[in-house]
């Protein structure tokens, strides 16, 4: 039952085509890898956003053409990138002086788990044999203006994603200002968690059943527009 | 579009408010925005806090923008000078705070202060007057002072090329605290000689990346701090 | 009259000993010194502490270091990526160390290190296990770790120009950790595309000044970790 | 009397020659205001040094013909300088991070007083109404490879300027090396002043009664060659 209301939601381009509606024109915007690459391309017509990657550029662009990739050309995901009029290269230090010192206004990251305190698990099972893996993902959280989440609403198991405690080891304690799933935009208030957009034909009695952490409804929750 | 260009130095300054903090770039005369602080003269903001290396020339610039009694207390390392007269007579006077901060110390609290970091520990000063009241500390059995860091409203600064995303370019030791300071302040204000399209600045070369930057102005033919005290010029 | 130039990687890295500290430049494949580290896993020094973002990739460069058995423990942020096998394995096994540390505190680390600040605090892991057993502070009513400052006997880095003083640039964004681990490193032994004159590095737009390198080899045709992988290159 | 003395002593460029010979080939050296500054044109023949200024430049020359002076291209003293092929250009915090990091090599000051134990005081007198003013200095005794210092034995009003213990401000405790004075250059050692080389035509005596501290006579004193 869960796969097939999961089904109803939004798809992954749908999820990251509403993310990217909230990112204010001339904004510096790092995103994680997986769905949050993906907003790039939703961007509105009329805002100009520029990205930072923790590798040392700000100002880079899409993929390049196949057959033009540069090995030293890449992003934090480690994939061929291009540059735009404008970029730049530094080093790491000063990328995340960036970071740290609050110069990146807007990150959007992956979770495992967003609690409705806003803390953040998104790097480790904590499993044994688990090779624990960071990134930049600390700094990110830590310094970045707003940090926001794209995640399917459920794990793969079906287990929420947005949970009242994380059980996983932390990225940041109450960091997330916002989530975006399949099945909802939600944020983290003082409150906990607080519906404010559904996916089309998803119910608040399903979003609810499907979080793992008390849901309130904000007043005129909006409908998604894919 | 972003665009961070503005149209000049009256209109980059408007919002500096009473008792703002501003660094100002420069060392010595290499660097200093003489037309972004003649503008902040004009626009009358007081009881300003000002961290700058020195404390200006003459009666043009920074001196005369602590001349006008704006200033109600500098950060620096060196607040004398051959022809530095304006700084000396109010602190005598007992018109105007000093925080004497060694030079490294100051550069790397600008830089903290950009760079997200709170606190950190420096030998220099150890053991010295300048040292007094703050915490010291041992790592790996030598003494360190902690110390804080330095964040701005504004930064003003003079640098050489800037696009309208704000990556700019330093001319010769005109770069000294600018890269830094634009980091460290809310609002970093840029003049540059020359505004070139994105692009124009390669991205290899860029010294402070836009992000850093919230304005930019085009001063094409900025004036020397020493041929106006050369001249005798007193501002305004 | 000074000349950092040595004739190839295996003379750079010929004094590396059993127990060193070794900052390895690089981020995923770019910026990888792969010739000078395949010149240390033939060199033969063990025992080795090594600090990378990652821990390479295939069975060349990083992990064949690591696979060939010589790294005691591994200083790095990300220690896995799609085509890294050998540092998992040993991981697993009990047979390599792991100091895991947030990718930006581990850049401020280093520079930190090249910077003679020897503690400096960070808001960065605040509630995580990666900031248990370290001394938290507030700041203005937030909590910040204190991390250590890293500093290294070597640093191999690779480079795009470089001139007999040292002086550096890079190529895009294999720049990365290599000027802040030449900062760190009592020998930062640096690999370059090619050697130029000195002079023929404009000084606006050196990277890394020559003080914080040792020796320079040139490497005219560096090969590309992901080729190699590609290949099935193993090494040696 | 004072002053017949100090006139058998060596003269600014002589103390500076003297100080230019122990200045290793290759060494990375920064030069303080004054005398110090003398000592880049008596590097002997053969060495190569590189000259490191904290307004940010490595590798600057002599000063320029006049005329072609250009204001944004000064040293530490605010004086224009050229500079030599290899220079290079770097902002306040990375000139200070080679200070501070260890990466200078070798500093020469001036000085007020140096005292037996090494500590320095050369930026204030400390006078009421007197401009405290202390630039790089502290950061320079904190983190250079070899600070020493060049200065007239004794003070214009005659009183000596190593001393048992600094009454000025301090620029940083136990940090001086080694003192070249117009009459005599002088080890700070774990047992205070030794004196290792002395000026022509000036006496083991003289130099004693014209020091504040007791001064050890090393082993086989030399003459130092102006």
């Amino acid at each position: 039952m869960t796969a097939e209301l999961i089904h109803a939601g939004l798809t992954r381009d749908e999820m990251a085509r509403r993310a990217a509606r909230d990112i204010p024109d001339g904004a510096y915007v790092n995103l994680g890898i997986g769905i949050p690459e993906l907003v790039a391309a939703h961007i509105p017509p009329g805002r100009e956003v520029i990205y930072h990657t923790e590798n040392g550029v700000m100002g880079f662009g899409p993929p390049p053409p196949e057959g033009e990739e540069d090995p030293e050309l890449i992003n934090a995901g480690k994939k061929p990138i291009t540059l735009l009029p404008g970029a730049s290269f530094f080093h790491h230090a000063d990328s995340f002086a960036m970071i740290r010192g609050g110069h990146i206004d807007f990150c959007i990251l992956g979770a495992m788990q967003v609690a409705r305190n806003g803390d953040l698990a998104n790097w480790s099972t904590g499993a044994p044999g688990a090779i624990p893996a960071v990134g930049g993902a600390m700094d990110l959280v830590a310094g970045a203006g707003r940090i926001v989440v794209i995640t399917e609403h459920c794990a793969k198991d079906g287990s929420p994603k947005l949970v009242d405690a994380c059980t996983y080891p932390l990225t940041g304690r109450g960091v997330v200002a916002r989530v975006f799933t399949d099945l909802a935009v939600v944020d983290v208030t003082s409150e906990g968690f607080v519906l404010r957009e559904i996916a089309p034909g998803v119910d608040l009695d399903t979003v609810r059943r499907l979080t793992g952490a008390p849901l309130l409804a904000a007043a005129g929750i909006k409908t998604i527009e894919p | 579009m972003i665009d961070k260009r503005v149209g000049d130095p009256a209109q980059a300054v408007a919002d500096v408010k009473d008792g703002d903090t501003v660094l100002i770039g420069g060392f010595g005369e290499a660097g200093s925005p003489i037309e972004l602080i003649h503008a902040l003269i004009d626009q009358g903001a007081r009881d300003l806090v000002v961290a700058s290396n020195n404390t200006g020339n003459g009666q043009v610039g920074l001196a005369a923008l602590i001349a006008a009694g704006r200033v109600r207390k500098m950060i620096c390392s060196y607040p004398r000078s051959s022809n530095s007269r304006v700084f000396p007579e109010l602190y005598r006077k007992g018109q105007i705070e000093l925080e004497l901060v060694p030079q490294g110390t100051l550069a790397e609290r600008i830089r903290a202060g950009g760079a997200g970091v709170p606190a950190f520990f420096t030998p220099s000063s150890v053991g010295t007057v300048l040292a007094e009241g703050k915490e010291v500390r041992e790592f790996e059995g030598r003494p360190y002072v902690m110390e804080r860091w330095l964040r701005a409203d504004f930064a003003l600064v003079k640098a050489e090329l800037g696009d309208r995303l704000g990556n700019l370019t330093y001319n010769k030791t005109a770069r000294n605290f600018g890269p830094i300071m634009c980091m460290a302040a809310r609002t970093a204000i840029v003049q540059v000689s020359r505004i070139v399209e994105p692009g124009g600045i390669d991205p290899e070369v860029v010294v402070t990346p836009g992000v850093f930057v919230k304005r930019i102005v085009e001063v094409a033919n900025a004036a020397h701090e020493s041929v106006l005290v050369a001249q005798g010029v007193t501002y305004p």
